[in-house]
């Protein structure tokens, strides 16, 4: 393993993504990303739709589909650098020691194959247990992620399961080859609030037993607040905040980390007063501009800001991409 | 109590389920089930639930874009549901709904001129092409959009433009009552708050009253001046904003405010994790159907219906706990 | 909506689109001519559909003029395609044909689009009729197509219009299911239920939001069954109930020919070539605005 | 699932009493009188009234169709007016070769096409994608009794790999199953083509990728079966048109199957040959469409009938 | 498995002796009494009362001699001592009497036995048949299998099932029936052989198919070796093939062009004449069947009992074509304006009629000279294809207007019971009482002398009157591979078994 400080598990350097458009131009859909995760550590990656987000953690697994795109950079993971092994080993790496979850539980299932035969084949693909073997680890995963009546849902299909119940199983799915990291894109998304908490305790109880480090995505500052250690906050493909997540969440820098958390109605806030949104939409990833990509919905923007793209300032701990902090260190 | 702008009583909306030329149907979704709730006029009553308990088809059904199966529903004191399809037609211009889709919610041929202006010549409102497109242009200019957008189509929007598009469409025709269906539920949170900030708006405007139906607390609590529960077809908990959240009574209520993941990562709060899922509609249980996940069943929970009761003044809920006719032993 | 715009740069706004505005079939016809095989098919009808068309200016032959000296003869620089039986030129009989064969593909699909969309339309929204409809599609259905338009042919009489309704007939059941699919899709849309919530009349629905809406599948199978409608039409003349003679139909043209097969391969070969061109045109085309109405491909 | 089965079945006979009143008032509708057919030049009034009576050909319409469908119900589909034949005894002679005709080239369609179509799917926009799809769009659009002739030229009648026409067993039905399902394999090379690519965006592929599978797993174990749902259909339904196709083929290469009885039969006016024959065809049809929706239940457990 | 049972390479090579003949379309039935169109697969199977010979006269077939009484009411029929049927019984008196009980019962066709009134078996040979009115067609009409006797006992209790157990007296003895694909004949050693007393071949397959091309490549491939109505534009190219021999005869079918004369604009004889003198039957028969036919001006073509030479000879003068004589007729008769694509006109109408035409190639391109020529000379012709079934049904209710059409027979009898008797003018419509005495007399009169003399009469007055244009007799053309002696009657067309020997 590399030397590195403290246990690191990821490193990615300078990621970014391209994608070919219809017309023959090109979408950078991630820019010279920097991040890293600890062993153990929850990263959150938040942003509003669009941003990047999927985009990166596929890439991390590079499941990006070489004719739709192309990536540069480097991702070593355990010292590695994914976008230079084979695809062989690249296969070897996924599902086993880095997997992956997804917001659409109710898509991400096949539903023609049964439950057992889902869950089996990542253990299967990564192991050389029996049949019998594989069933039995299966049935057991699927315990430890608190589904009752384990063995019979080995035999249904994902359809006679609810989303709750589906995105266990993903997590079984996931988890049955004690990752050292997994991704979770937005895995609560579409799951209803008394699941959602569910779902959260789970993930929270299994990274505590398996010392699972998760790369966690989503756009919900409140599952941030619970989940998280450490946040990145992205915008337009680029990271414009990070933070630990106390710091971040009681001490925005960023202009639009502050929107963000102006912009959520607080559940514990008991006075009545207003939201102060974001004034306008989220850019879209075709249109290139010199400026910083958020300049035309920032209350605090001026001239500079319209004119170059500020680079990464240092304030401790904490990253910020704004021209507001321009006396500070600069790091990227 | 004045004559409330809405009376809901006793709604209930069964889908049959499977068709065939037996039409003879042993099973039913009974998607609402037996509710009763009153609107004034000016408030906003926001009904939150999980996916799939019936919110949209309450608020569709108090429409009769769904019909309903039975009940009364009362609109400024007539019977909707006794409406001729002419006079329903009228009805439509007082009663408007806006979807949670932005997507789908606009139909992608049409300009959104021709959107709006159809809302408008509908209901013979402006008299002639000339007023119509002046009155668009206003009321874009009131959700918040530049009148020159008026000639473009759906796809160029974005999903909080669509959104202001949509609310525009159900004010156009000055409506009392606006159903909002998850009117936030598909937008990023930095629009969500603009929407927000729009409603709110257009409520003080154009005087309006709304039923506002959202699965986010938060939100429905941002909003409303009363906050209906609903769980499972039945409405378990309804309740003036602050009772409800000062004081929520239903096991649910709790279950559902406990869940939600606070801002703050200091705030450790008492969790109460509820256990399984929400149960399917078509064999809902016996009895409360919130029995199964309950942390305080009881005997009874499992075999009589709870009934609605007013534990205080406005604060009403199912639930045996606070059935003090019968003599149930409390936990 | 914001303030900060004192500089001299015009700085880009998001909320603001500059670009003109476009229609969804204008984006759709953006990417049409991106798609090669739609660009080729379209090329090869929009020849052919030329070519019939200027057929008098095209060749100084009368279609239906017989020379019994120049019967039979191969491809020659007076006859770029050869002579048939009567002396007639191929050439000339296969621009003209066009017009035929072209037509009755027209013709056919706009009897059976039509009624297709008309009975689909009721099917689909009001769902009362729809069993009714539906299996009255069943029967047509399991008839096989062919053998409804021979029977067809043989009820109305031989002839070139009879054909065309008969072959209009056995593809009236596929553009029902299309429409009728596509309704039931189109009427779960909230824009359908926001009319409704409107108040606005059902015929206004259908027309201005329905209709519109699934204009593509339509288009896309219309064009399909172009080619599906010639060829049949083809099989008809070929079992002789089709185009009657000197009308030079293309399944006709084929059909006479192919009994002077082995001494004269230009008479069969060169219209059925035509046949099989336009129906591939009409394919090519059809796949090309598959992928370009499609409103998932964004 | 039985309850399903029997409401399907009370459909299937809907349909086909349908097929029947369709045929029989277009059978009545036709101008040219089966009696003066038969008669021919010879016919007169006196002749043809006994004729016309023999055949219960003199009795009010609603009456003969009564009196056909009751011996429908009891088997029994009539005997030719021409031949003088029992019309089932005719369909069991015609039948076997029909069906084996229709089942080759459903078998050559579909074995080709998915292939093809699996292919193409995977090499999505190369040279090779191109060109196999313009070949099979050529299988499409090409006449069948064009293919037929070209078939017989080059492969029996130059090469002599095969008898030029009649029924010999399975060798003299290579080359009319090959005409025939050479339209479906292209059909069904585009509909699994595009029906793969469709797959292959699906969450759950990326669910599959994301757990380490190969492209042979992605492919077989997790993308065929949802592809060819859409396929099943096409195939069902192309058995209708195999049966229409089976007309032209039939008369090019002188089979006696049920193809080549149809066209003779309307020719002649035979009516209870063509009522017999369309019926039995409806029913095969129905049977088949049945049995694709059944094998549905295989390949999508999400389908239930109830 | 069935590609060892057959090498494809030999698949098609025929067994020894054996002969195949390519048929297009196959029998209804090969029970006589029920079908009604008899062919080459079916006729061989029946012997016949009486034969035609080489040159057209009626010669004894099954019946040795005769004796006409009663005005021809009562006729005495002997019949050969030695002939058996294929089941081996004797065609006896009584075997006879009982297929034609079993004919009059169900065929079709039973007038053209005439009005028999009683059948009487006088000996085991000799039977007696009695008519209510004498009937002068009958023995030309019994050299056609429809008269021919078959063998009623083989039959089942509902007097059916000829087809599953043929037994007849002809040449060819039935071995399989394969519905839809052929017919399996092996020669009948006890039947007539001619001189030579033995067959020369061991089996006859008729196969059906349908499609021409199909056809031709069969045979070119050697598949089939005898091939009948060569399609015309094949002749040439048959020509050439080495070891192609071809049978050409004349056909015994008419075809000719007509036209519903009870119609308006037919009524004047002028129209009529004009129309006739437009038609040029060279190119006709030249293009649309490549020389393989004869042109025939008169009523009766020359195979016909009753065809006079002279009257051919009068109307080939009369009515070679003559576009000037026609037009100038047409003026007379009114037709004098064009319109502006050259259609003469009548009371500001034009002449514009619709002709039907067989669902058959050669008919069609037919069909399309004629079209042609009229147009010269004015006449519009729109060309309707019609199933055969749909033109016998319409044509005698009058639907028609023009109709390419054809008879075959063999006796003038033709011109009353199909052409224009009164009430069976079923495709001209053409009923003149004086045509109708002329021809009734023809079908009682027992002398054939006398009868021929009425024909005359009646052919003049066709031919002057012109209700229709008389066209063509088209070739019948065999090809024929590895036979010898293969020839072709050239009066019945059928194929002359007799001294055929395969070659090997
Ligand atoms: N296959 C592709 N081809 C072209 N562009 C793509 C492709 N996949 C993603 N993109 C673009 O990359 C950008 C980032 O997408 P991504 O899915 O990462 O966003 P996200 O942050 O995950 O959003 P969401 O919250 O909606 O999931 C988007 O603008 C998208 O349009
Ligand atoms: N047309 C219908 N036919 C049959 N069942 C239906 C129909 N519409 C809704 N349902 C069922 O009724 C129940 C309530 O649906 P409804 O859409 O009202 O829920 P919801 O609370 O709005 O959910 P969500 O939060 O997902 O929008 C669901 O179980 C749904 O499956
Ligand atoms: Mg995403
Ligand atoms: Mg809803």
């Amino acid at each position: 393993m590399a030397v590195t400080e403290e246990k690191e598990l990821l490193r990615v350097e300078q990621l970014s993504i391209n994608f070919k458009t219809e017309d023959g131009g090109h979408i950078l859909a991630v820019k010279q990303l920097n991040l890293t995760i600890k062993e153990g550590e929850t990263l959150a990656l938040v942003g509003e739709s669009g941003c990047g987000k999927s985009v990166t953690s596929l890439s991390l697994m590079r499941l990006i589909p070489k004719n739709a795109g192309f990536t540069e950079g480097k991702i070593l993971f355990e010292g590695k650098d994914l976008n230079r092994v084979s695809e062989r080993e690249m296969r070897s790496i996924r599902g086993n020691s880095m997997s992956m979850i997804f917001q659409e539980p109710m898509t991400s299932l096949n539903p023609v194959h049964k439950i057992g035969k889902q869950i089996g084949e990542v253990i299967y693909l990564h192991s050389s247990l029996s049949k019998a073997q594989i069933r039995e680890k299966a049935i057991e995963m699927l315990k430890k992620v608190g589904i009752p009546r384990a063995e019979k849902i080995m035999d249904e299909y994902p359809h006679q399961l609810s989303g709750g119940m589906r995105q266990r199983v993903m997590i079984a799915m996931a988890m049955a080859c004690t990752p050292k990291l997994l991704i979770a894109d937005e895995p609560t998304t579409a799951l209803d609030v008394t699941i959602q908490a569910q779902i959260l305790e789970l993930m929270n109880e299994l990274k505590k037993d398996f010392q699972t480090a998760i790369l966690l995505i989503t756009h919900d500052l409140g599952v941030v607040a619970e989940m998280a250690d450490r946040v990145m906050v992205m915008y337009y493909g680029q990271i414009v905040e990070q933070a630990d997540v106390r710091t971040l969440l009681k001490s925005p820098k960023h202009p639009y980390t502050i929107g963000l958390l102006n912009s959520v109605p607080d559940m514990d806030d008991e006075s009545d007063k207003p939201l102060v949104p974001i004034m306008g939409n989220v850019p879209n990833l075709g249109v290139i501009q010199a400026g910083c990509p958020f300049y035309a919905r920032c209350p605090q923007a001026f001239q500079k800001c319209h004119l170059e793209n500020p680079p990464l300032f240092k304030l401790g701990e904490q990253l910020v991409r704004c021209w507001l902090y321009e006396s500070q260190e600069v790091i990227a | 109590m004045t004559d409330a702008l809405l009376d809901v009583k006793e709604l209930k909306v069964y889908f049959p389920v499977g068709s065939g030329i037996f039409r003879r149907h042993s099973h039913f979704v009974k998607a609402v089930d037996d509710i009763s709730f009153r609107v004034q006029k000016g408030e906003t009553l926001g009904i939150v639930g999980e996916s799939g308990c019936g919110k949209s088809t309450m608020g569709r059904s108090i429409l009769r874009l769904i019909e309903p199966t039975s009940g009364s529903v009362k609109f400024k004191g007539h019977e909707v549901t006794a409406l001729t399809k002419s006079e329903l037609r009228r009805l439509r211009a007082d009663i408007q709904i806006v979807f949670q889709d932005p997507y789908a919610s606009l139909n992608p041929q049409l300009t959104i001129e021709s959107i709006l202006g159809e809302a408008l010549s509908t209901h013979q409102i402006g008299n002639n092409a000339k007023e119509r497109k002046e009155m668009v242009a206003e009321l874009l200019n009131n959700v918040g959009l530049s009148p020159r957008h008026a000639g473009r189509y759906p796809h160029e929007f974005s999903g909080g433009q669509r959104q202001r598009i949509g609310i525009a469409r159900a004010i156009a025709v000055n409506p009392a009552l606006i159903i909002a269906d998850e009117p936030v539920s598909a937008l990023d949170v930095s629009v969500q708050a603009q929407i927000l900030n729009l409603f709110q708006h257009l409520k003080k405007t154009y005087e309006l009253t709304y039923i506002f139906i959202a699965h986010d607390l938060s939100v429905v609590k941002h909003v409303s001046d009363r906050i209906g529960v609903m769980y499972l077809g039945k409405m378990v908990e309804l309740a003036g904003k602050k009772q409800l959240f000062q004081k929520p009574l239903h096991p649910y209520t709790q279950a559902l405010m406990s869940a939600i993941p606070s801002l703050d990562p200091d705030v450790k709060k008492e969790r109460i994790i509820l256990k399984g899922d929400v149960p399917s509609p078509i064999t809902p249980p016996q009895g409360c159907h919130f029995h199964p996940r309950c942390h305080y069943r009881m005997e009874a929970c499992e075999h009589v219906k709870p009934r609605q009761i007013e534990v205080e003044p406005g604060h009403f809920v199912s639930c045996h706990l606070y059935d003090t006719t019968d003599n149930l032993t409390e936990k | 909506m914001l303030t900060k715009t004192e500089t001299n740069v015009q700085p880009a706004k998001w909320d603001e689109m500059e670009s003109a505005s476009v229609s969804f079939f204008g984006m759709a016809w953006k990417k049409l001519r991106k798609n090669k095989g739609a660009m080729i098919g379209g090329s090869i009808l929009l020849f052919f559909i030329l070519t019939s068309v200027f057929a008098p200016v095209l060749t100084h032959y009368p279609v239906n003029e017989m020379r019994y000296d120049e019967t039979l003869k191969p491809p020659s620089r007076e006859h770029w395609l050869g002579t048939d039986e009567f002396g007639r030129d191929i050439y000339t009989r296969i621009l003209y044909g066009g017009r035929v064969s072209l037509l009755m593909g027209l013709v056919a699909v706009s009897i059976a689009g039509s009624v297709g969309v008309f009975l689909g339309v009721i099917a689909g929204y009001y769902r009362r009729l729809d069993l009714y409809i539906m299996q009255l599609m069943d029967i047509l259905l399991a008839f096989p197509s062919l053998l409804m338009a021979i029977a067809i042919v043989a009820v109305l009489g031989v002839g070139l219009t009879n054909a065309m309704i008969a072959v209009a007939i056995s593809v009236i059941p596929s553009f029902v299911r299309v429409v009728r699919g596509s309704v039931l899709a189109v009427r779960e849309k909230e824009y359908i239920e926001s009319a409704r919530a409107l108040g606005v009349r059902d015929w206004k629905i259908i027309v201005r939001h329905i209709l519109p809406n699934i204009a593509s599948p339509i288009i896309v199978l219309a064009t399909l069954q172009f080619g599906v409608s010639i060829l049949s039409a083809a099989a008809l003349s070929f079992l002789g109930l089709g185009a009657q003679p000197p009308n030079p139909e293309w399944g006709a043209l084929v059909f006479v020919g192919k009994s002077f097969l082995s001494q004269a391969w230009w008479m069969t070969l060169y219209p059925g070539l035509a046949i099989m061109l336009v129906v591939l045109g009409f394919n090519l085309l059809g796949d090309g605005l598959r992928d370009a109405l499609d409103p998932r491909i964004k | 699932m039985p309850s399903y089965l029997l409401k399907r079945l009370l459909t299937m006979g809907i349909t086909l009493i349908g097929v029947s009143l369709l045929v029989f008032m277009m059978l009545h509708l036709i101008p040219g009188d089966p009696v003066r057919y038969i008669l021919g030049d010879f016919a007169t009034p006196e002749s043809i009234a006994e004729l016309e009576s023999r055949l219960g050909l003199d009795k009010p319409l609603p009456m003969q169709y009564l009196h056909y469908m009751a011996g429908v119900i009891q088997g029994d589909l009539g005997t030719s007016y021409v031949t003088g034949y029992a019309v089932m005894e005719e369909i069991a002679n015609r039948f076997p070769i029909t069906a084996q005709l229709a089942v080759y080239s459903i078998l050559f369609g579909s074995i080709f096409g998915i292939l093809i179509g699996i292919i193409t799917a995977m090499k999505q926009n190369t040279i090779l994608d191109q060109l196999v799809m313009v070949i099979s769009l050529i299988g499409i659009s090409a006449p069948s009794f064009w293919i037929a002739l070209f078939l017989i030229l080059l492969f029996a009648y130059h090469l002599g790999f095969f008898p030029i026409s009649g029924y010999k067993g399975f060798y003299s039905l290579i080359l009319p199953s090959i005409t025939l399902g050479l339209g479906t394999a292209g059909n069904i090379a585009r509909m699994t083509r595009s029906s793969m690519l469709e797959v292959i965006k699906q969450d759950y592929i990326r669910t599959a990728q994301a757990k380490g599978a190969n492209l042979y797993r992605l492919i077989f174990q997790h993308s065929l079966q949802n592809a060819m749902i859409p396929v099943t259909t096409l195939i069902g339904l192309q058995f209708g048109a195999l049966m229409a196709g089976a007309v032209v083929t039939e008369t090019v290469f002188a089979l006696p199957g049920m193809g080549s009885l149809i066209v003779s039969a309307i020719a002649t006016r035979d009516i209870p040959t063509v009522q017999g024959l369309i019926l039995f065809m409806a029913f095969l049809f129905i049977v088949v469409n049945l049995l694709v929706d059944l094998i549905y239940t295989k390949l999508d457990p999400r389908i239930r009938y109830e | 498995t069935p590609a060892s049972q057959e090498n494809p390479e030999q698949g098609n090579e025929l067994s020894k002796g054996e002969i195949v003949v390519a048929v297009v379309s196959e029998p209804d039935s090969l029970d006589v009494h029920k079908t009604s169109s008899i062919g080459e697969a079916t006729e061989h199977l029946y012997a016949t009362l009486f034969e035609r010979s080489e040159n057209g006269e009626i010669v004894p077939g099954l019946v040795k001699d005769y004796q006409v009484a009663d005005g021809g009411k009562e006729i005495t029929f002997n019949l050969k001592e030695n002939a058996v049927f294929h089941s081996g019984k004797p065609i006896n008196a009584e075997a006879v009497k009982k297929s034609f009980e079993r004919f009059l019962e169900k065929s079709p066709f039973k007038t053209n036995a005439g009005s028999i009134s009683n059948i009487e078996v006088l000996g085991e040979y000799s039977f007696k048949v009695t008519w209510s009115e004498p009937y002068a067609p009958f023995f030309s009409n019994a050299t056609s299998a429809y008269l021919a006797p078959l063998d009623v006992s083989t039959l089942d209790e509902q007097g059916e099932g000829f087809d599953k157990n043929a037994s007849a007296g002809g040449q060819l003895q039935l071995t399989e029936v394969k519905r839809g694909d052929s017919v399996v004949y092996k020669p009948f050693e006890q039947a007539d052989w001619g001189a030579k007393g033995t067959p020369g071949f061991s089996k006859v397959t008729f196969r059906f198919i349908p499609d021409d091309e199909t056809r031709i490549l069969e045979f070119k491939k050697g598949s089939v070796n005898v091939l009948l109505d060569v399609p015309f534009q094949y002749i040439e190219e048959l020509e050439k093939e080495p070891g192609v021999e071809l049978e050409r005869v004349s056909d015994y079918v008419m075809n000719y062009l007509g036209w519903n004369n009870k119609l308006p604009i037919f009524q004047d004889v002028r129209v009529r004449q004009a129309i006739a003198l437009a038609v040029d039957r060279e190119p006709i028969i030249q293009t649309a069947l490549r020389g393989a036919a004869q042109p025939v001006f008169g009523p009766l073509p020359d195979v016909v009992n009753g065809h006079n030479p002279a009257i051919e000879e009068k109307a080939r003068k009369k009515y070679a074509q003559d576009k000037e004589k026609a037009k100038q007729l047409l003026a007379e008769a009114g037709w004098k304006e064009t319109n502006g694509e050259g259609i003469v006109m009548k009371d500001g109408k034009p002449f514009s009629v619709e002709m039907w035409v067989q669902n058959e190639p050669v008919m069609q391109r037919v069909a399309q000279i004629l079209q042609h020529q009229l147009r010269e000379v004015g006449i519009d012709v729109r060309i309707t294809v019609k199933e055969s079934a749909a033109i016998i049904e319409q044509t005698p209710k009058g639907g028609h207007q023009m109709i390419l059409w054809s008879y075959g027979w063999f006796d003038a009898d033709i011109l009353y019971f199909l052409l224009f008797g009164k009430g069976k003018s079923t495709r001209l419509h053409y009923e003149v009482d004086e045509l109708d005495a002329m021809l009734q007399k023809g079908r009682i009169e027992m002398d054939p002398d006398a009868r021929y003399k009425i024909y005359e009469e009646a052919q003049d007055f066709l031919v002057e009157q012109s209700p229709w244009v008389p066209l063509f007799v088209r070739e019948s053309v065999t090809a024929t591979r590895g036979l010898k002696n293969f020839k072709k009657h050239p009066i019945s067309n059928r194929i002359i078994w007799d001294d055929v020997e395969v070659v090997e």
